[in-house]
């Protein structure tokens, strides 16, 4: 069951020296429980990709098409809190009727009526009915979401370890209270002191010492900062949590072992989680999908075993293969030639081709898509590896 | 220049009789400021009484994490920091030192100083403390480093031109032309080409792979025979670093440089490195050749290093090794080894004991722990 | 390399003349972008402006309004020669006819005792200029320095320099010009501008500018760029001059607009309450005298807006002038207030 | 933060030690020995002769600096010339707490005024929003003061009649009131009187700072958001009942009427009077002032919306209020809170324009008219106790610095 799905998603911004076409043309969906890496170097658009998501852009930056429908089951009782917004209806899988996106406009007793987005047509498509009982999933689509609305998403929906975890703590509030602050937005219903005993709880769930809530960020040391931020993003039972860079600024051992909790507290509470990092060799300990970026696209999505067997783009065996490795065989690194690509003025066609080895002319004039290389596999490019 | 009459320093016994620079009892403390009238008391060991050897055209790789005096040990080497003790040796340094002016008692002066200052061992090695003026300028030939952060280590108001030519024009070599042209050549030496598209620009036109590579440039002007890299590539992109690591292999065996190559990336370093020192809170915990510790490290803490190390590949499964508690900080450590907190398999033996020697095991591995 | 040449290379001569001139210019796009620091600068320049016509100005006038015949024609006996400066002394008689309200011939009518109020304002604009100029570049010459070698050595001397800083900073500046020009004027020194400029230059210099400098040459002095400098040899007096100033200048720069700013108001504050008799014409002095003649908040209640409303204005005018385009530059010396 | 108090308070001393040895070098670098100073024309000889027996003169010039240095330090500083006989220091006692009101009740609106102003700037890049407060900021910020607070006069004062002119008390109001409580005026000023009552205002407003500051530090305690107002709401519920009954009953009658009052005077209409006269000038100072804060705070504001903790605030799902008052403005504040103190050791500065231009006598004016008659006891009298001010003002900085950041308190 789907519980987050990317469509076409674009994000640019507008700086000094031109447009930033930071994110372009993404797509990629996400189950329930499951944990999707999506590794790339730096400048190749994936904390812009995090931050799009719960749409924390600067006011230069623009979310120019595309959608990211956050899905939810479908219950009669909540629909009312849905109404005016763009969902995309998922019907249950025997029904047979296409899932259909679109403004919900009415509710009239057991059904709801969808108003399609017009789509270039010049005539607008006449509204399409469903039954209460047709309705698997609603996803409800984050995009055209007012700011308002998408405060309440973000948290309790969708949370985010942050890739400065250090700095992510406001140096003039106690942990505990940041943390009560989130909860107290998010579940205004539930006490101060219940608040409290969860946020004990989860310190406790993260290898903290409770009474560590009452202290300041900057008696905290990196490592105790980076798992208060987890503590943090579990306090309000998200479904899905972000990670950019989450150990990124860590010593190996702690790296290690903080990676290996989130881990079990992701199986744990059977959630999503999104790891962005630069560093394949992290996201491959974490990760069950893993989706590499490159130049503001995603060049490839597959399983982590797969990707690493069977690699379909040569951005991702050139990746692969400039790691230095621990285990195995000493070989000599073949570097990468040539620079990654600027976004102000990408390289037309595909945006590789510059420094692929196996590039054609076809490369430079046409950007390639997505296409399924094998099954749970995709991969953009013209010449891939298999 | 020398004085051969003077007494030899004690020289660690090896067979390497190549070595370029030689480490004896090194240590470094900073005080700590503790307090406004309490100044003094408390001191960080950063650098605790370490000894090693550079062989000339070796890399020589000094693992360990952040705040375990890796990078102090660095700036030791290349006189940024002066130790608290211990010696720095280096193989072909002059050393011109202005004895004190002799007036009635000759004798008497001299023995006193040469007492305190063995300054070139017969060998031709002479201990960097002392050199000042014009003697450390020329060191300063011999000698360079290659900082980690490559947004930070040049100067924005200079053009790349500026930055490179800058070691010669502090060291007054050569003409404006001659200058230029040496300029062209060393861009041209790390793969900046062609080198007028670079010379004249700032160091913000360029990307990250490209700036450490202007660093490395800078630090060959001089044609030093030893280079302290640290962490040269840790803020570089993946596939731009292994480029950066590939030149200064490349540079090592045109010009047979030696480095000392500070990382905490394990596999950076078996990478790069012909022996490696890892290092916990001021001192070497365990040394050898990169294979050996990769493959078979010894000490605890060096394994615990290895185990944690996430490996590319989803088929290995590392068995994770479980250390207490986290890095402190060696203020004032007690006499005990440094690791035994967080060591599992620690005995009452470590804890009553001073900080184990660094012994060798056998074909060069030696390892600083009383359990191995 | 056996060869040392003095001279520059013409080629590296023209590319780093080539590099300087397209720095100013990418400098100067990006001030542009500020309207704040270009609003101040139309002011500076028309100040500038000001004063540089001022000789003109009379000379212009004096051929066409303010000769004999014109003056007599008006009904005032002069047998003196006008001076549109200091009028026409304070003889009763001669001045019963002043302050004339805006004319033809006074542009911005006259004072009380006959000066042309524009003629003043307009000589009062190219003192005004060199004092603040001068008294901002001591500021920040001596700031600049002193911050860059107490950042750099650190110890006794940043201890001294520092205290010395915080007593600097605690005078009340207003208030200690007032009690310096009181003893200045005890010991029978005259004040002129050049001493007023010193003055201000060294009660600033050493003031709150060094500590925002020294932090400034702080965060320079712990780069790597110049450990990278030691390394190669270069000596602390390499270090402070090629690396550490270079990269605080522009700090300074912003820093002398606000300085400016500073010295002119004080010159004018201390005019304007006598304490600076040596100094016979400046904007305070105009305002101190039509406020101490009663042109402000006397005479029945007329309002006499010409005597009083140019000098205060000027004043406040340069001074903005010059704090707005420190606040320009402020943008672009400190990325964090740019736009995001 | 005792080690930090107690650190920052040895520095104060030592910058005090070198305020006061250039003080003296001023004095002593001058033509004249330094007795000069303090002895004129009219001084009688055998206090000229204790004078200078109190510097220590004709003795070696470490000594003169010593003596002078103790001198300062003890506040021993001499008579007035102008208003012999009476002691410098009696005159600074007299001057400083009407400078204080003033100013301490304009920087404390002036800084309301404009850290919320800031903050919304701050807040909000509009490029015309933005352009049109900053220049207008920058106008009131560096407008010629002493022009500015003529114009104020002219434009309230004389021309709409709304405020008086000048001064501290109504002249024709005072001269018939004989006795406030148990202190006697004289017929002509009623300066005994005013002052009096003055003091009294100082007083109340001084206790009522301390309760609703108490209430609202105790009501930090606790997390309820509705105990908060409760707590400081009674408290300020406590402080005007408390005020209003303190004025009307407890201080005791005026004995006369004014003889242009239609009824006889209270406490309140002489209080009420010199409120009167405060009210332009701290409209003056407040126009003047606030754009200095405001100007600030939109810099810092911009400043720690940069930061990371801003990022993650907004990504808690924070409404942008919470984000904005809770976060970026409650960061922004540390150093505006330091401006704003360091500002008030600075206000001599301020005062010394707007006390001439409204002829309210307080330090500003002392200084300045005392600097025109070469009342040279008075001029120094004067440095010396701005100094001290200016350097509890800087320890009182510290200390907010030090509450309002947590860093700070556990170094």
């Amino acid at each position: 069951m789907a519980l987050l799905e990317v469509k076409d998603l674009s994000m640019h911004y507008w700086t000094r020296k031109g447009e930033v076409k930071a994110v372009d043309e993404v797509g990629f969906s996400l189950e329930k429980g499951e944990s999707l890496g999506l590794v790339g170097e730096s400048g190749c658009g994936k904390t812009s990709m995090a931050l799009t998501l719960l749409k924390l852009l600067p006011e230069n930056a623009k979310i120019l098409k595309g959608h990211i429908f956050f899905y939810k089951e479908f219950q009669p009782q909540t629909a009312n809190a849905l109404l005016g917004e763009m969902v995309n209806l998922v019907p249950q899988k025997a029904n047979g009727r296409a899932s259909t996106l679109g403004r919900l406009t009415r509710i009239e007793g057991e059904k709801l009526l969808v108003q399609p987005a017009r789509n270039g047509a010049t005539k607008a498509p006449s509204p399409v009915s469903f039954s209460f009982s047709e309705i698997a999933q609603v996803g409800l689509d984050l995009v055209p979401l007012r700011e308002e609305r998408m405060q309440r998403v973000r948290w309790k929906g969708i949370s985010m370890i942050f890739q400065a975890a250090m700095n992510s703590w406001n140096p003039v509030y106690r942990v505990g209270d940041q943390i009560l602050e989130a909860m107290q937005t998010h579940l205004p219903k539930t006490s101060v002191q219940q608040s409290k005993k969860r946020i004990a709880e989860l310190f406790q769930m993260v290898g903290l010492d409770p009474r560590m809530m009452e202290r300041y960020p900057h008696e905290y040391s990196g490592g105790m900062k980076q798992r208060a931020v987890i503590a943090m993003a579990l306090s309000c039972d998200p479904e899905l949590i972000i990670a950019d860079e989450p150990t990124t600024a860590l010593d190996v051992i702690v790296q290690d072992k903080i990676l290996r909790e989130m881990r079990q507290i992701q199986k744990q509470l059977h959630m999503s989680m999104i790891y962005i990092s630069h560093d394949i060799a992290v996201i491959a300990e974490v990760s069950e999908k893993i989706g590499v970026m490159y130049g503001g696209k995603l060049v490839e999505l597959a399983d982590t075993q797969t990707i690493f067997e069977r690699p379909a783009h040569p951005y991702t065996k050139a990746l692969m293969s400039s790691f230095p490795n621990l285990k195995g065989e000493k070989k000599k690194l073949e570097a990468l030639p040539g620079e990654p690509p600027d976004l102000i003025s990408p390289p037309t066609g595909c945006r590789f081709h510059p420094r692929c080895p196996y590039a054609t002319e076809v490369c430079k004039e046409k950007d390639p898509v997505l296409e399924v290389r094998q099954p749970g596999q995709v991969a953009a490019c013209w010449n891939p590896l298999h | 220049m020398s004085n051969p009459e003077q007494t030899n320093p004690v020289i660690i016994e090896t067979d390497r009789s190549t070595s370029l620079v030689r480490i004896q009892n090194l240590s470094k403390t900073f005080p700590v400021a503790s307090g406004f009238f309490r100044k003094g008391n408390s001191f960080i060991h950063a650098v605790d009484d370490i000894s090693f050897e550079v062989g000339e055209g070796e890399i020589l790789g000094l693992i360990g994490e952040s705040g375990c005096g890796k990078t102090t040990t660095g700036k030791l080497l290349v006189k940024l920091e002066t130790p608290t003790s211990g010696q720095v040796f280096l193989k072909n340094t002059h050393v011109e030192v202005k004895l004190p002016k002799q007036k009635a008692g000759v004798a008497k002066a001299t023995s006193a100083k040469t007492k305190a200052i063995s300054l070139v061992t017969s060998d031709g090695f002479a201990d960097i403390a002392h050199l000042r003026g014009r003697s450390l300028k020329l060191f300063r030939r011999n000698v360079q480093m290659i900082f980690q952060d490559p947004y930070e280590s040049l100067n924005p108001r200079m053009t790349i031109y500026d930055i490179c030519a800058e070691p010669l024009s502090v060291q007054s070599i050569g003409s404006l032309m001659e200058r230029e042209a040496r300029v062209a050549e060393l861009m041209d030496l790390v793969g900046l080409t062609p080198p007028e598209t670079f010379l004249f620009r700032y160091p913000h036109e360029l990307s990250g792979g490209q700036r450490q590579r202007v660093a490395i440039a800078r630090a060959m002007i001089l044609n030093p025979s030893f280079i302290v890299a640290d962490e040269p590539t840790s803020m570089l992109d993946v596939s731009i670093r292994t480029g950066v690591m590939n030149l200064m292999l490349e540079l090592r065996e045109k010009f047979k440089i030696s480095y000392l190559y500070i990382t905490h990336d394990l596999a950076v370093a078996r990478y790069m490195c012909d022996r490696i020192a890892v290092m916990y809170l001021g001192k070497i915990v365990e040394m050898g050749q990169t294979e050996d510790i990769i493959q078979n490290p010894q000490h605890p803490y060096t394994r615990a290093l290895i185990s944690a190390v996430p490996i590319p590949d989803p088929s290995v499964r590392r068995q994770p090794m479980e250390l207490k508690g986290g890095v402190t900080k060696p203020i004032n450590p007690k006499p005990r080894c440094r690791f035994y907190e967080r060591c599992p398999m620690a005995t009452q033996r470590c804890a009553t004991s001073d900080h184990p020697p660094l012994e060798d095991k056998g074909s060069g591995h030696s390892v600083a722990c009383y359990e191995v | 390399m056996q060869v040392t040449t003095k001279t520059l290379p013409p080629s590296l001569w023209r590319v780093r003349m080539h590099l300087w001139l397209k720095g100013m210019g990418q400098s100067w796009s990006t001030f542009r972008e500020s309207p704040i620091g270009v609003t101040g600068l139309v002011i500076i320049v028309f100040f500038g402006l000001l004063g540089a016509f001022y000789p003109i100005y009379p000379w212009f006038m004096g051929k066409i309004a303010w000769d004999q015949e014109t003056i007599q024609k008006e009904g005032i006996d002069l047998n003196i020669v006008y001076n549109p400066i200091f009028g026409v002394g304070n003889d009763p008689l001669l001045i019963k006819g002043f302050p004339q309200p805006p004319s033809l011939r006074h542009p911005l009518g006259t004072n009380a005792d006959g000066p042309d109020v524009l003629a003043q304002i307009m000589y009062s604009a190219s003192r005004e200029f060199l004092l603040g100029m001068m008294a901002a570049l001591i500021t920040v010459i001596i700031g600049t320095f002193i911050g860059a070698v107490a950042a750099y050595y650190g110890g006794w001397i940043d201890t001294l320099f520092m205290r010395l800083a915080d007593v600097f900073v605690l005078f009340p500046p207003i208030a200690f010009l007032v009690v310096v020009s009181a003893l200045v004027q005890r010991a029978g020194i005259e004040m002129t501008h050049m001493l007023l400029a010193l003055i201000l230059g060294l009660l600033f210099g050493f003031g709150s500018i060094t500590i925002v400098l020294k932090s400034q040459a702080l965060t320079i002095k712990v780069k790597p760029y110049i450990e990278a400098a030691r390394v190669a040899g270069g000596s602390s007096f390499h270090i402070i001059f090629a690396h550490i100033i270079p990269n605080i200048l522009p700090l300074s720069f912003l820093y002398m607009m606000f300085n400016v700013t500073t010295a002119i108001f004080s010159e004018a504050a201390l005019s304007f309450f006598g304490l600076l008799p040596s100094i016979n014409m400046s904007w305070g002095l105009m305002l101190f005298r039509a406020h101490t003649q009663g042109w402000i908040l006397g005479h029945q209640g007329a309002f006499y807006w010409w005597v009083w409303m140019p000098p205060g204005l000027a004043v406040t005018l340069l001074c903005s002038a010059f704090y707005l385009v420190g606040r320009g530059l402020d943008e672009i010396v400190n990325p964090r207030l740019r736009k995001r | 933060m005792a080690k930090y108090i107690l650190k920052r308070l040895f520095q104060i001393i030592l910058t005090l030690w070198i305020y006061l040895t250039i003080v003296f070098l001023l004095l002593y670098l001058q033509p004249g020995d330094i007795t000069s100073f303090f002895i004129n024309n009219r001084t009688p000889p055998e206090v000229r002769e204790q004078i200078k027996a109190q510097f220590g003169l004709n003795k070696p010039i470490w000594e003169q600096y010593t003596n002078v240095m103790t001198n300062f330090v003890t506040l021993n500083l001499g008579v007035s010339f102008k208003e012999y006989p009476r002691p410098v220091w009696d005159i600074v006692t007299e001057r400083m707490p009407r400078t204080a009101l003033l100013f301490v009740t304009a920087a404390i609106i002036s800084f309301c005024f404009g850290f919320i102003l800031g903050r919304l700037i701050g807040w909000r890049r509009g490029a015309a929003l933005e352009y049109v407060s900053t220049v207008s900021g920058v106008f009131l910020w560096t407008v010629f003061t002493p022009w500015f607070a003529l114009l104020m006069i002219w434009l309230f004062a004389f021309n709409f009649q709304w405020f008086p002119l000048k001064g501290f008390i109504d002249q024709n109001l005072w001269p018939g009131v004989q006795q406030v409580a148990d202190v006697s005026c004289d017929l002509t000023g009623g300066t005994n009187c005013a002052n009096f009552v003055f003091n009294h205002i100082l007083l109340t407003a001084l206790v009522v700072t301390l309760i609703l500051g108490a209430a609202f530090i105790i009501s930090r305690f606790f997390a309820e958001q509705r105990t908060r107002w409760l707590i400081n709401g009674s408290a300020l519920a406590i402080t005007v009942i408390g005020v209003f009954n303190y004025w009307s009953n407890s201080i005791g009658d005026v004995k006369v009427g004014g003889i242009f009052a239609t009824r006889p005077l209270s406490m309140m209409d002489l209080a009420g009077d010199i409120l009167y006269h405060m009210i332009l000038p701290i409209i003056t100072l407040t126009l003047i002032s606030f754009a200095g804060t405001m100007l600030l705070t939109r810099n810092t504001m911009l400043e720690s919306l940069r930061e990371d903790y801003i990022m993650a605030a907004r990504a808690k799902g924070l409404p942008d209020k919470a984000v904005r008052d809770r976060h970026a403005a409650r960061n922004a504040l540390l150093p505006v809170a330091t401006y704003f103190v360091i500002g008030l050791a600075l206000s001599v500065d301020g005062s010394i324009f707007i006390e001439k231009i409204f002829t309210w006598k307080g330090m500003g004016w002392t200084l300045l008219s005392s600097a025109t008659d070469q009342d040279y006891p008075v001029i120094i009298g004067a440095l010396v106790f701005t100094g001290i001010f200016a350097l509890f003002a800087h320890l009182a900085a510290d200390v907010l610095y030090a509450l309002l950041d947590p860093r700070i308190r556990y170094d």
